[in-house]
């Protein structure tokens, strides 16, 4: 049991006498305890790699995924509630769709990223309403801008990154994600999301779980795909093979 | 933008979505339903002053075949007298020059105490008739006696009195019984509403006034008040083009309103050319 | 343990990142009778357990007709289903025409999901304290979707939701291989099997004196518009059911398991703070 | 953009346009008979859709289902058919879910008076003929004006022909200024009604431009509808 | 007691939920309810909009085949009697299953085409695969022109919507500023009205539909006819093909030009 | 209100086997208002030749007098009696001479050839635009009314009795939806030996 500033931490419109806002800090608790998700940018490519906790088998494969398409090439991955996760990519839609209808072309993530920021930032002014529980990951890719890679989190602070990663293994992942080397091409980059992945997941924890992926880049000629079959497949295999050593040098141990 | 909502700027014409979406649609329907809900709210028209500009699009029919003719035409009228209230009309509907119905009924049955004449606009008439008849209803069960006719007319005055000057095309009769015994009133769609003994409305109301006026007094036998009103109607739909078909009377009486006759007056006509035809021949 | 106090405001996380009055809600789609959904490949189908009562349309309380390509089977608070059916249904309406076809289920289902997630986030409301199995057919096939209070969606093989629901999901799992080749007869008789699974223990012994409830049964299919079947035709799969051998149920079949696909995002929540009965009886 | 027309902006006006002012409605043509038994009620139209001299499509339907006992013809300005029978349809769904049952003709009928009187100050053009069974399994035809005035009745011609064919069935349906006595009148059977029908249209094909191509008639009994159809001239 | 097109029922207080109605935190959902600008302004029939066409394009012809639609329109947009852009494409590929082909004021047809493209983004973002169809457009062009015209504000347009429907149905239909939806084996706006449509309904054979080959051959014929008798038509054009296995369009085409019999008119 | 319509009135003619029918209704009015119930539009000029003509009163009555002048001028000139047919082109031209300021009618013209015994019907517009089909002609406020009902009932080669009840049936019920018209009506059978007048008895409203 975390820091319990008593008294001040009811509201999202309080502050703590050590000038904390305690709502927003438990909020992101609810982000550390979902399924991990990672982003990273290649070098004409951008991913977004998800560790999708499967709560019962009853389910669909594909049920509430965490990935979205917010633009023709513009994808977001979130990691904490999912309801509230659709609801924002519902937002972001709708700033992307104004944006275009405004300026004919494809809002640059920098500004979507602002727009999203601002929203879930307003939702922690007040105390009418609850933060977010939510860390928004944004991932695009096009001719001028190249790459792109924002995260948000529940306090609506954003800032773009070359890997960035949220949930629970997320200081794993980051560690994971230092040994990478930058400007790496889709193939590589495909396989590294799924070694992350498989790396951090901890199957003593949770059960079973599925490795989701969005990826946006010149190879998928400017569109963002959700779980493309054949990257897909890829990022897989390696992710099996990287979690088999992983355990085999246990066992060396 | 995000914090549009919260700066109250999303409204900004710039800012509006011209994607026509599902809520639009919500919208559209409920403006085009709600008078269902409610039976007061019309849809307003998508320019100003409609009875001049729906004229314009009726005026220039035979120009674009655009024939938006609504039934009119009448002759009614009713009148007190010891008995309680007699309502007689006619039963046509013209469209223009064109006869839609010869059986129409012109007198509503608002409820066993109220009966309404319908003159002018027939859908204007029977549509405000329903109205007031709900109200009526609601007036009863609300004060557990049955509505005045003074208040009855009221209402729809006040109906008038809000469409004024939209177009509305009415001119009623509202008769009736109630503790201050028999109730006539005429209201129309300008918000006029003059309680009397006796009144005619419609295109043939001249020709009607004139048999009316010959033959009525207060202290009128029934059969003989109830032969009145017919034969003023019947006079009139001869002289009158928009006034025929069936001739219907109606008589208020303290225990509520009865129908006293339809006859066609076709057979009227043929039945008073006999009873001239004797009468002259007696003459001789 | 200290005495929860952030269980009071749906706008309050609890230090663990929880958000109480959510998880209180799910607790009331437990309160509800058992209602399972499940499809093969051309058609969905709802089963729904209720207590018989004198009213007629029992089944209506217990499944509701959103569309003919669409309806929801409810476990929780009967009145927040209604709303929530007659936003469904009008969204349906609207787009139907709109676009002269059929919604399709998914987003259907995401749009309800997103207004729902509006009351799990102000202090003025409350979530809907009702889980939805909606059955649906669109150009993607038959789908059943569950819905939670928490706004969660989830597209379901099949899936169980209500109290003692824990045993039918156990029986659709053990079985979820077969669904998708099995025909529509089967498919329903393995609905009717999964829920006599949650009758309580005594009465699933007995097959046949599972009296004191009612199942009802709705299909919706390719080419078969949502229909609640009726008693007569209930009978044939009545029999398919009870021909199919029902062994005993599992004894792990605990209620008051949290139950992982319900509480949503917290898979990995422990045993629940004892406050949460309380609260619930209180809220009852 | 509309608050951005472009009377706002007199030095783009263009000289060689010309300034033609819009008339919402246009005249579709069309025409519907009805014509109600004991039991049954049938209801023709033609299938011609037209504005002046172009036939846009000679098979264009102008009978609206609205449930299996009831049939809704309607012509004038086609969209506004389009509108009103696309809100009828909603309104009929509604209460379905809302009552838990189809409803009735003679409800359907009072609905789309209403309706149609919502738009009292913008009327419709529409010629509306509803034709169904009612409570007590007889056949009615409700005929309306454009602002919903709508009265009940057993025959009824409307549309751009319907003055031509009123006085047709006045005569042939309603025996008017026939003087038999009713046993020497021909019962009226949904044979002799399709073929009074049919015969109409006919003759309102030779006199009528906004009227031809096709006939299709609906036979309306307790047990459903049952469809029609007659080719006309198509010239 | 008039509603202005703003059904919707009195929240129970400023800002509130109505009964039953969802509605986002910050409610900006809410209408302002005052009278749209529609109902505030004189002119023709009480209303002040630019009730002209600008700049508008002419013919568009679609013909339904057996397999599929073809849509044709030639690439001139004319500015009142000048010729004033000579090559623009007046058919659009909407999606995999839809074609469009814009007749009348161009303006217009621009930003509905926005609003569609807007809808097909949509789609995608939904990432499950459903396509609009050629009849979902069609009906919604009818209830937006309709609302359009409904306040006396249309939209100068007059559009033929083809494509193929869920079981691989070809669909053909025409949608007026008026919002007059009507469907047929063949549609068409502008002058190919008057010249086309006879042309192919002639060659209609009798219980069957079209095969591809007999209506590009028509297309062809009418867009040759219209060529030389339309004074607003150009020698270009372009064709809409939908298919079951996709949409494209071609072009654009010449009309090959044989004005030799020119010498032969005389009295001019 | 047209000013054709402004008196109301309404005539139709037929053909039938060897013999013309010709049908007028008996309403003057002036516009809603009937002022008087036996004013007949068809006129006999010749022995087997009738003359009707609708719209505006005064118009008809001078219309009816001018011809009446030049065919008895024809008539003691050529000292024959004039057929239907040259009468008819001459009433088309009197028409025409008033091409811009035209008499408000319509007539209708109705008869058999006095040598050939031939049936002749014949209608024209204002300004005297002859049309001689084979079936029949109307004229009037209720023309649409006509045309549909005629179209029904008529058919070639009726004998007398037969063309007058087709002739009576479309008169009454066509002007039974007319408001302008009506109020009694006269037929006229023409046949080679004999003319058949019959007034009908109808609606009075």
């Amino acid at each position: 049991m975390s820091t319990i500033g008593t008294g001040y931490d009811l509201s999202a419109s309080q502050f703590s006498p050590d000038g904390r806002v305690f709502q927003i800090d438990y909020a992101s608790k609810a982000v550390e305890k979902s399924g991990t998700v990672i982003g990273l940018r290649g070098k004409d490519c951008v991913i977004l790699a998800v560790e999708k906790i499967i709560s019962s088998k009853l389910h669909e494969e594909d049920a509430a995924g965490r990935i979205f398409t917010i633009e023709k090439n513009i994808g977001m991955a979130i990691a904490g509630l999912v309801a509230d996760g659709n609801y924002v990519a519902d937002i972001a839609r709708q700033e992307a769709a104004n944006f275009r209808q405004q300026f004919e072309h494809a809002i640059p993530l920098k500004h979507l990223c602002e727009r999203v920021a601002g929203y879930i930032h307003a939702y922690t002014l007040y105390s009418a309403v609850r933060p977010f529980g939510l860390s928004v990951i944004f991932a695009s890719w096009d001719e001028v801008e190249g790459p792109q890679l924002y995260k948000i989190e529940p306090s609506g602070s954003s800032f773009g990154y070359y890997a960035c990663a949220s949930g629970k293994a997320k200081q794993q992942a980051k560690t994971e994600m230092e040994k990478l080397k930058p400007n790496m091409e889709t193939e590589e980059l495909v396989k590294s999301a799924g070694e992350i992945i498989y790396k951090v997941h901890d199957d003593l924890k949770d059960k079973d779980f599925r490795f989701e992926m969005g990826l946006v880049g010149r190879d998928t000629n400017g569109l963002h795909r959700i779980n493309p079959a054949e990257y897909t497949e890829i990022a897989r295999n390696a992710g099996d093979a990287a979690r088999k050593d992983d355990d085999s040098d246990n066992e060396t141990h | 933008m995000a914090l549009a909502e919260i700066c109250k700027i999303s409204n900004a014409p710039y800012m509006r979505r011209t994607a026509w979406d599902l809520s639009d649609v919500e919208e559209d329907l409920k403006a085009h339903t709600s008078n269902l809900a409610n039976p007061y709210t019309l849809a307003a028209p998508p320019f100003e002053n409609p009875m001049h500009n729906l004229n314009l699009i009726q005026a220039n029919a035979d120009k674009t075949g655009i024939k938006i003719d609504f039934d009119h035409g009448t002759t009614t009228l009713g009148f007190k007298y010891k008995g309680g209230v007699i309502l007689a009309v006619d039963s046509r509907a013209t469209g223009g020059q064109y006869i839609g119905s010869q059986t129409m009924k012109k007198i509503v049955e608002i409820n066993q105490f109220l009966l309404g004449t319908l003159a002018g606009g027939a859908a204007d008439c029977v549509y405000w008739d329903r109205v007031l008849s709900k109200e009526c209803r609601l007036h009863e069960l609300r004060n557990k006696e049955r509505i005045s006719v003074a208040a009855a007319s009221k209402i729809m005055a006040n109906i008038a009195h809000e469409y004024k000057g939209m177009g509305l095309s009415m001119g009623m009769m509202l008769a009736g019984y109630d503790k201050r015994g028999p109730g006539l009133y005429y209201v129309d769609s300008e918000g006029s509403r003059t309680p009397g003994n006796l009144f005619s409305v419609g295109s043939g109301s001249l020709f009607a006034y004139g048999v009316l006026d010959s033959g009525y007094h207060w202290d009128l036998e029934d059969d003989v008040a109830q032969e009145l009103g017919r034969r003023a109607i019947y006079h009139a739909t001869f002289r009158d083009a928009y006034s025929g078909g069936i001739i219907r009377v109606y008589h208020m009486t303290p225990t509520g309103w009865i129908k006293i006759s339809e006859t066609d007056c076709m057979e009227l006509h043929y039945k008073y050319e006999e009873q001239k035809a004797q009468a002259a021949a007696a003459a001789q | 343990m200290f005495r929860n106090q952030y269980d009071s405001d749906v706008t309050v996380w609890s230090p663990q990142g929880r958000l109480h009055q959510v998880e209180y809600a799910m607790e009331a789609v437990k309160l509800g009778t058992t209602t399972v959904g499940l499809k093969n490949r051309s058609i969905a189908v709802l089963v729904a357990l209720s207590k018989p009562t004198s009213e007629v349309s029992v089944s209506q309380r217990k499944v509701i007709p959103i569309d003919d390509h669409l309806g929801i089977s409810i476990a929780g608070i009967t009145a927040d289903a209604r709303v929530l059916s007659r936003y469904l249904r009008s969204e349906c309406l609207n787009y139907k025409h709109t676009y002269e076809s059929t919604y399709p289920v998914s987003r259907l289902i995401t749009n309800l999901g997103n207004k729902m997630q509006t009351t799990t986030q102000r202090y003025d409301r409350r979530p809907y304290g009702v889980g939805l199995l909606v059955a649906g057919y669109d150009e993607k096939g038959p789908h059943i979707y569950q819905v939670m209070p928490s706004a969660n969606f989830y597209d379901c093989k099949a899936y169980s939701i209500g109290s003692r629901s824990q045993s039918a999901r156990t029986y659709l799992e053990s079985n979820l291989a077969s669904f998708a080749d099995s025909s529509n007869d089967e498919i329903i008789a393995h609905g009717i099997v999964a829920i006599k699974r949650s009758l309580p223990t005594d009465e699933n012994q007995g097959k046949e004196n599972a009296a004191q409830y009612d199942i009802t049964v709705a299909i919706v299919g390719k080419g078969q518009p949502f229909k609640i079947l009726s008693k007569e035709e209930m009978k044939k799969y009545e029999e398919l059911a009870s021909k199919k051998i029902l062994p005993a149920p599992s004894p792990a079949d605990d209620d008051d398991q949290p139950r992982p696909s319900g509480s949503g995002e917290q898979p990995d929540e422990g045993p629940r703070d004892p406050q949460v009965a309380v609260a619930t009886e209180e809220r009852r | 953009m509309s608050n951005l027309g472009f009377q706002q902006f007199p030095e783009y006006q263009v000289p060689g346009v010309q300034q033609a002012d819009f008339s919402p409605y246009e005249s579709n043509g069309g025409s519907i008979v009805a014509i109600a038994g004991d039991d049954f009620v049938v209801i023709a139209a033609d299938t011609r859709l037209s504005s002046g001299y172009n036939i846009h499509s000679r098979d264009q339907s102008k009978l609206f289902k609205l449930s299996d006992q009831t049939v809704l013809g309607s012509t004038g300005c086609w969209a506004d058919t389009l509108s009103l029978t696309g809100l009828l349809k909603v309104r009929m769904q509604g209460y379905e879910h809302t009552h838990l049952r189809t409803m009735a003709t003679d409800a359907v009928a009072q609905m789309l008076s209403i309706t149609m009187y919502n738009r009292r100050f913008f009327p419709y053009y529409v010629s509306n003929i509803l034709a169904g069974i009612d409570k007590d399994g007889k056949g009615v035809v409700y005929s309306y004006d454009p602002i919903g005035h709508c009265e009940r009745a057993f025959y009824r011609a409307g549309g751009t022909a319907g003055t031509l064919l009123q006085p047709v069935l006045d005569n042939q349906i309603g025996h008017k200024n026939i003087n038999l006595s009713s046993s020497e009148l021909p019962k009226l059977t949904i044979e002799r009604a399709v073929a009074i029908a049919s015969d109409t249209f006919i003759s309102a094909a030779e006199r009528d431009i906004y009227t031809g191509d096709s006939v299709l008639i609906n036979i309306i009994t307790k047990d459903g509808i049952e469809e029609k159809k007659l080719q006309l001239r198509l010239d | 007691m008039l509603n202005n097109y703003n059904g919707l029922a009195q929240p129970f207080w400023q800002n509130g939920p109505a009964p039953g109605q969802f509605y986002h935190f910050t409610g900006g959902q809410q209408q302002i309810q005052n009278l749209p600008r529609e109902l505030t302004t004189a002119g023709p029939y009480g209303t002040q909009r630019n009730t002209a066409r600008i700049t508008t394009g002419s013919s568009v012809l679609g013909i339904r085949f057996d397999g599929g639609v073809m849509i044709a329109a030639d690439t001139m947009v004319s500015y009142g009697s000048l010729s004033r852009y000579q090559s623009i494409d007046r058919v659009f590929k909407i999606n995999e299953k839809i074609l469009l082909g814009g007749g009348d004021d161009f303006a217009d047809i621009q930003s509905i085409k926005r609003t569609i493209d807007q809808k097909m983004i949509a789609d995608q973002c939904r990432a499950d695969e459903i396509e609009m169809k050629p009849t979902e457009l069609a009906m919604w062009l009818t209830r937006v022109l309709y609302n359009r015209r409904t306040r006396m504000n249309p939209l100068f347009i007059d559009v033929v919507v083809g494509g193929v429907n869920a079981e691989g149905k070809p669909f053909l239909g025409n949608v007026d500023l008026r919002g007059r939806f009507y469907e047929d084996f063949v549609v068409a706006t502008g002058f190919a009205r008057h010249l086309a449509i006879p042309l192919v309904r002639e060659s209609k054979p009798a219980g069957r539909e079209f095969t591809a080959e007999e209506a590009s051959n028509l297309i062809r014929k009418c867009m040759e006819v219209l060529y030389y008798r339309d004074t607003r038509n150009t020698s270009k054009y372009t064709v809409g093909v939908c298919t079951p296995s996709g949409s494209v369009v071609e072009g654009p085409y010449k009309v090959d030009e044989n004005w030799s019999f020119a010498s032969t008119i005389k009295g001019y | 209100m047209s000013i054709l319509a402004y008196n109301g009135g309404c005539v139709v003619a037929m053909r039938g086997k060897d013999c013309v029918a010709i049908a007028t209704d008996h309403r003057f009015g002036v516009q809603a208002q009937t002022i008087s119930t036996d004013f007949k539009k068809v006129f006999h000029i010749a022995p087997r030749m009738f003359l009707g003509l609708t719209g505006l009163q005064t118009d008809i009555l001078t219309v009816r007098d001018r011809l009446m002048f030049r065919k008895n001028l024809y008539e003691t000139r050529e000292n024959r009696e004039m057929a239907p047919k040259p009468f008819s082109a001459m009433l088309s031209s009197f028409l025409y001479e008033h091409r811009f300021g035209p008499y408000f009618i319509e007539p209708v013209v109705a008869g058999l050839d006095p040598h050939t015994l031939k049936p002749f019907i014949c209608n024209m517009d204002l300004i005297g635009c002859p049309n001689e089909p084979v079936d029949f002609v109307v004229a009037g406020t209720c023309a649409e009314q006509l045309y549909g009902m005629c179209e029904t009932l008529w058919r070639p080669d009726l004998e007398p009795d037969q063309l007058f009840e087709v002739i009576a049936q479309s008169m009454m019920n066509a002007f039974d939806r007319d408001a302008m018209s009506g109020w009694g009506a006269t037929v006229y059978i023409i046949e080679k030996d004999k003319i058949t007048e019959r007034s009908l008895k109808t609606r009075m409203d």
